[in-house]
């Protein structure tokens, strides 16, 4: 069974690949398996962990009956298929995106607070001062209703601030082939040991 | 051991004026009523016929209409994706201001566009959103469902679904506005292999240096929020992105005012945001 | 006339040349030295300083897709906790990393002779997102709805006895290749709780981490399969991640080649006649 | 009735938690409490979602022949079958685990290492030298590739130097002001969506 495995994954794998010669049925193929397993497996996972649970432990055995109300305002969502009702879905939907805003509001101030405290450069050293302009310039280049043809200021500040972004874009994909390299050394190490064992 | 940091700020009492908030959180909470307030008295202002600055030129937005356009002279389909981020996220929201413009350019264009999403419940609201933008654009009929995809909330199984579409459907312009990840790369490359005309908009710093190198246009970080304001040219939500650069102003201000009093010693400011 | 040929190159050359790249070294390792950064030292200082027979969290926030350079770096952060008889409550965010973490923490134990129950705990993962997280900073049994990984319940573990909030451990540390992963433990758990966050990630999160390094949102940050393997070296335990250093130098060499060819070609290629 | 309400739904459940946050008044903390248990409960009644709106899809695919209907039936079929198997087995029955680990796994990891080929192809044709910010980018990026791998410092001991001083410095003020702006971004949104000013999400903008 582990080597009939091993020719399956070695199987997804080529057809995935396949795709660098062009798109064809084998990608295909694999296209559609993972994407079906994906969406099962998905579903799987959360009737396992919550609905079951719920269902059967807190509703039926603790008798925990409040939760009957969030699992119906879940089941509307499947409202969205009748024409007429379909307004009732939009109720989880505020219900997510509400709470999920709520929380920003209420979470996201603190880490852009210590974003904002951490920007106190003491201006004692060439870095430090880097820094700190590096900072604000880029900053300035995210205000978007000051006119800069009135505060040619914001204007010069802004484009110091798209150049400290490229050095910064540039850094972040210098540092990305690493691990996108490692990831397909990771595949070829498949093939090459498990599948084909050419090397040991 | 770990002084580091945290410890040194635990434990900070809100000042007497502000008794009611709990420890430690006085300065955001004065921060986000700042943002409300603001927020409230410019749209107070719009509504008492007041008026707001305009938002400064967003290239990657202006594009659209070229993308569009550009599109529909090959005669080959838009795509549009937002991105495999779910509806509680930000992001999302300029997803869907953006995509209710192209939706009316491609109505109007009569050009094709195929919505592709990695989550069901954002296939649910992109359908919503594109029947309305055809509806408002007098052409309910051209709307076409099947064109409106959900994929696979699986970002690897999505990305390779959409890179069949790239194939199959020999799409001209692709529009990326939303939560990318590690698929940034694959979309943006596999796009210009197939010389399609490419705007990408994401706050995702670790992706933005890929739709720089391999897009048209590029939205970066924050500019992305300003789409549904900038599109839309609503005066209430121009009011929100005049409040949010009046915050940008106050921390501005913050900013040097605590790296002057940091140089010379000061650790006042600190002090007061940590209350 | 050469640099217009070059211009046009078949993309399949420039794809087989990158994997020849990256598969000699298996064949032929080059074993080029390797320098320890003070990046890689400092989450190594980090948890020589936790005192032995504390509790800490380790989070697997990553998924199978991403085991290449992920699995290393795990092993190797759970490897040194083990030696330091630290207690390990191990959970993920996702479904997969719970799965690899199972993995991970059974054969290490199994090796280092730690028992299930007294020297570490699988949480597993629990459906709910950053609610989960929320809800640890109140009950900890409670978030992980009070049982572990393979259903079993926490009560009957020695070592949960003492853990029953988040704040209970002496610190979070985090493995993860993006999001869920690291910031949603800082905005909902290390931040308001102001613990001590750290661990590592890969390559391409590392640019984006940098401001959260900086304040000191997180203490320290192994970075990518280079940092795992300056650890590895660290903890005098070289492992896969040492071994992938050649095919890293070769593969990174090569593309600054085509960094350099492709801008080459794009000066030195026939200018059109019109002098554009 | 239909446009209020979910309007007035989002704007109470973001209040509550805002103020739950920043005033434990009363019974605040414990109504979060049971709310969080909501959120959870009803995001997870919704997971049948999904596989209905792919059957839906390449159920029209089937019915109408399109040119992929084959593969749609077989997506159908693939889908709910495994689907199926994993309320029976669990997710730790052995042939779901066998199928994940040894089709669904390997399949997504090549996704994900198929970048790196992308990566060369756009090193070479999109990295261009074009203006002098695309330079800087472009240097950027190769001095941070040599400094990242050993191979490196045997060429010029500098380069690890140079590399972790760019990543440290102009990187680390890149980035912060990109996130402080994204953060703020982020918090406009929510208040937006508080106030009801952004309704995109239910049916119609502005």
């Amino acid at each position: 069974m582990e080597t009939l495995g091993i020719w399956a994954a070695a199987l997804v794998t080529l057809a995935v690949f396949s795709f660098l010669y062009r798109e064809n049925p084998f990608y295909r193929w694999a296209e559609y398996t993972m994407v079906a397993l994906a969406a099962a497996n998905g579903a799987v996972v959360t009737y396992h962990n919550y609905v079951k649970p719920t269902l059967m432990t807190d509703i039926v055995q603790k008798g925990s009956y409040s939760l009957i109300i969030p699992a119906l305002l879940g089941l509307l969502i499947y409202t969205r298929y009748f024409r007429s009702m379909l307004w009732l879905s939009r109720i989880p939907i505020a219900y997510w995106v509400g709470y999920g805003a709520g929380y920003i509001l209420a979470y996201y101030p603190a880490t852009l607070l210590k974003q904002i405290t951490s920007s106190f450069f003491q201006l004692n050293s060439i870095n430090n001062v880097l820094l700190f302009v590096g900072v604000v310039a880029t900053f300035v280049y995210f205000i978007f209703t000051w006119n800069r043809e009135r505060y040619p200021i914001l204007g010069y500040t802004a484009s110091v601030g798209r150049w400290t972004m490229m050095i910064a874009f540039g850094t972040a994909f210098g540092s990305t082939v690493a691990f996108r390299f490692n990831l397909l050394l990771g595949r070829l190490q498949f093939l090459l040991q498990e599948w084909l064992r050419v090397v040991k | 051991m770990f002084s580091m940091y945290w410890a040194a700020e635990a434990a900070k009492t809100p000042p007497p004026w502000l008794g009611f908030v709990s420890g430690g959180l006085a300065a955001q909470f004065v921060f986000v009523v700042f943002l409300f307030a603001a927020t409230y008295g410019l749209i107070r202002r719009l509504q008492g016929g007041g008026r707001v600055a305009a938002i400064r030129k967003i290239a990657g937005l202006d594009a659209i209409n070229e993308a569009v356009g550009r599109a529909t002279e090959m005669g080959r389909p838009v795509h549009f994706t937002p991105g495999i981020g779910a509806t509680s996220d930000p992001q999302s929201y300029a997803a869907f201001a953006v995509l209710g413009e192209v939706g009316k350019l491609t109505a109007r264009y009569d050009t094709r566009i195929i919505v592709t999403t990695a989550n069901a419940i954002m296939t649910a609201i992109t359908d919503e959103i594109v029947r309305g933008a055809y509806l408002e654009s007098g052409r309910p009929d051209a709307f076409n469902p099947d064109d409106i995809r959900y994929l696979s909330s699986a970002q690897f199984a999505y990305s390779a679904q959409v890179l069949g579409i790239f194939e199959r459907e020999k799409v001209a312009a692709n529009i990326m506005v939303g939560v990318f990840a590690a698929e940034a790369l694959l979309l943006a490359e596999a796009g210009a292999q197939i010389g399609a005309i490419q705007i990408a908009a994401s706050t995702n710093t670790f992706q933005l240096p890929f739709f720089v190198a391999a897009c048209d246009y590029t939205l970066i970080g924050d500019e992305m929020y300003a789409a549904s304001a900038y599109l839309s040219k609503d005066p209430a939500l121009t009011g929100t992105v005049v409040a949010e650069d009046w915050a940008k102003m106050l921390i501005l201000g913050v900013v040097v005012l605590g790296a002057i009093l940091n140089t010379v010693g000061s650790k006042w400011l600190q002090n007061i945001l940590n209350r | 006339m050469f640099w217009d040929k070059m211009q046009k190159i078949n993309k399949y050359y420039i794809y087989a040349l990158l994997v020849i790249a990256l598969v000699i070294p298996m064949f032929v390792p080059l074993g080029l030295p390797i320098s320890i950064t003070a990046d890689t030292r400092k989450v190594y200082d980090l948890m020589e300083k936790i005192p032995p027979g504390s509790p800490i969290l380790m989070s697997f926030d990553y998924t199978a897709n991403a085991v290449a350079e992920m699995d290393p770096m795990a092993t190797a952060l759970l490897k040194q906790a083990f030696k330091r008889g630290l207690k390990v409550v191990l959970f993920s965010q996702g479904d997969q990393g719970a799965v690899l973490a199972q993995k991970i923490g059974d054969d290490l134990a199994g090796k280092m002779k730690k028992n299930y129950g007294t020297d570490y705990v699988h949480l597993g993962y629990k459906p709910g997102g950053t609610v989960v997280l929320r809800r640890m900073v109140e009950d900890l049994w409670d978030a992980a709805a009070n049982v572990d990984m393979n259903g079993k319940p926490l009560s009957s573990f020695p070592l949960m006895q003492n853990i029953k909030k988040i704040t209970d451990v002496k610190a979070i540390v985090v493995i993860s290749n993006g999001s869920p992963g690291f910031v949603e433990w800082l905005n909902y758990v290390t931040g308001p709780q102001k613990m001590p966050l750290f661990g590592g990630t890969v390559s391409v999160m590392v640019p984006g981490y940098m401001p959260y390094v900086q304040s000191g949102q997180f203490a320290g940050l192994l970075q990518g399969s280079r940092g795992t393997a300056e650890y590895e070296l660290l903890i005098k335990e070289p492992g896969k991640a040492v071994s992938a250093q050649d095919s890293q130098s070769l593969s990174h060499l090569y593309l600054v080649t085509l960094l350099v060819l492709g801008n080459l070609g794009y000066f030195l290629r026939k200018k059109p006649a019109d002098g554009r | 009735m239909r446009k209020e309400l979910p309007i007035l739904v989002s704007f109470l459940f973001g209040a509550v938690v805002i103020l739950a946050k920043y005033i434990s008044l009363g019974p605040l903390p414990e109504l979060i409490k049971v709310l969080d248990k909501w959120s959870i409960v009803s995001g997870a009644f919704a997971f049948l979602f999904g596989m209905i709106n792919l059957s839906l899809l390449h159920g029209h695919n089937v019915a109408r022949r399109k040119s992929d209907y084959l593969f749609s039936l077989y997506f159908i079929i693939v889908m709910w079958a495994f689907f199926f198997l994993g309320l029976y087995q669990t997710q730790k029955g052995y042939s779901y685990k066998w199928i994940f680990d040894n089709v669904y796994t390997p399949g997504t990891s090549t996704m994900y290492g198929m970048i790196a080929f992308y990566i060369a192809t756009s090193a070479y044709r999109a990295f261009r030298a074009r203006t002098m910010e695309a330079t800087v980018l472009l240097v950027g990026a190769a001095i941070v590739m040599l400094g990242n791998a050993p191979v490196g410092a045997v060429i010029w001991k500098q380069f690890p130097v140079i590399s972790d001083w760019l990543l440290k410095i102009p990187n680390t003020a890149g980035m912060r002001g990109i996130l402080v702006g994204v953060y703020l971004g982020a918090l406009t949104t929510a208040i937006r969506i508080i106030l009801g000013l952004e309704r995109g999400h239910l049916g119609g903008r502005g």
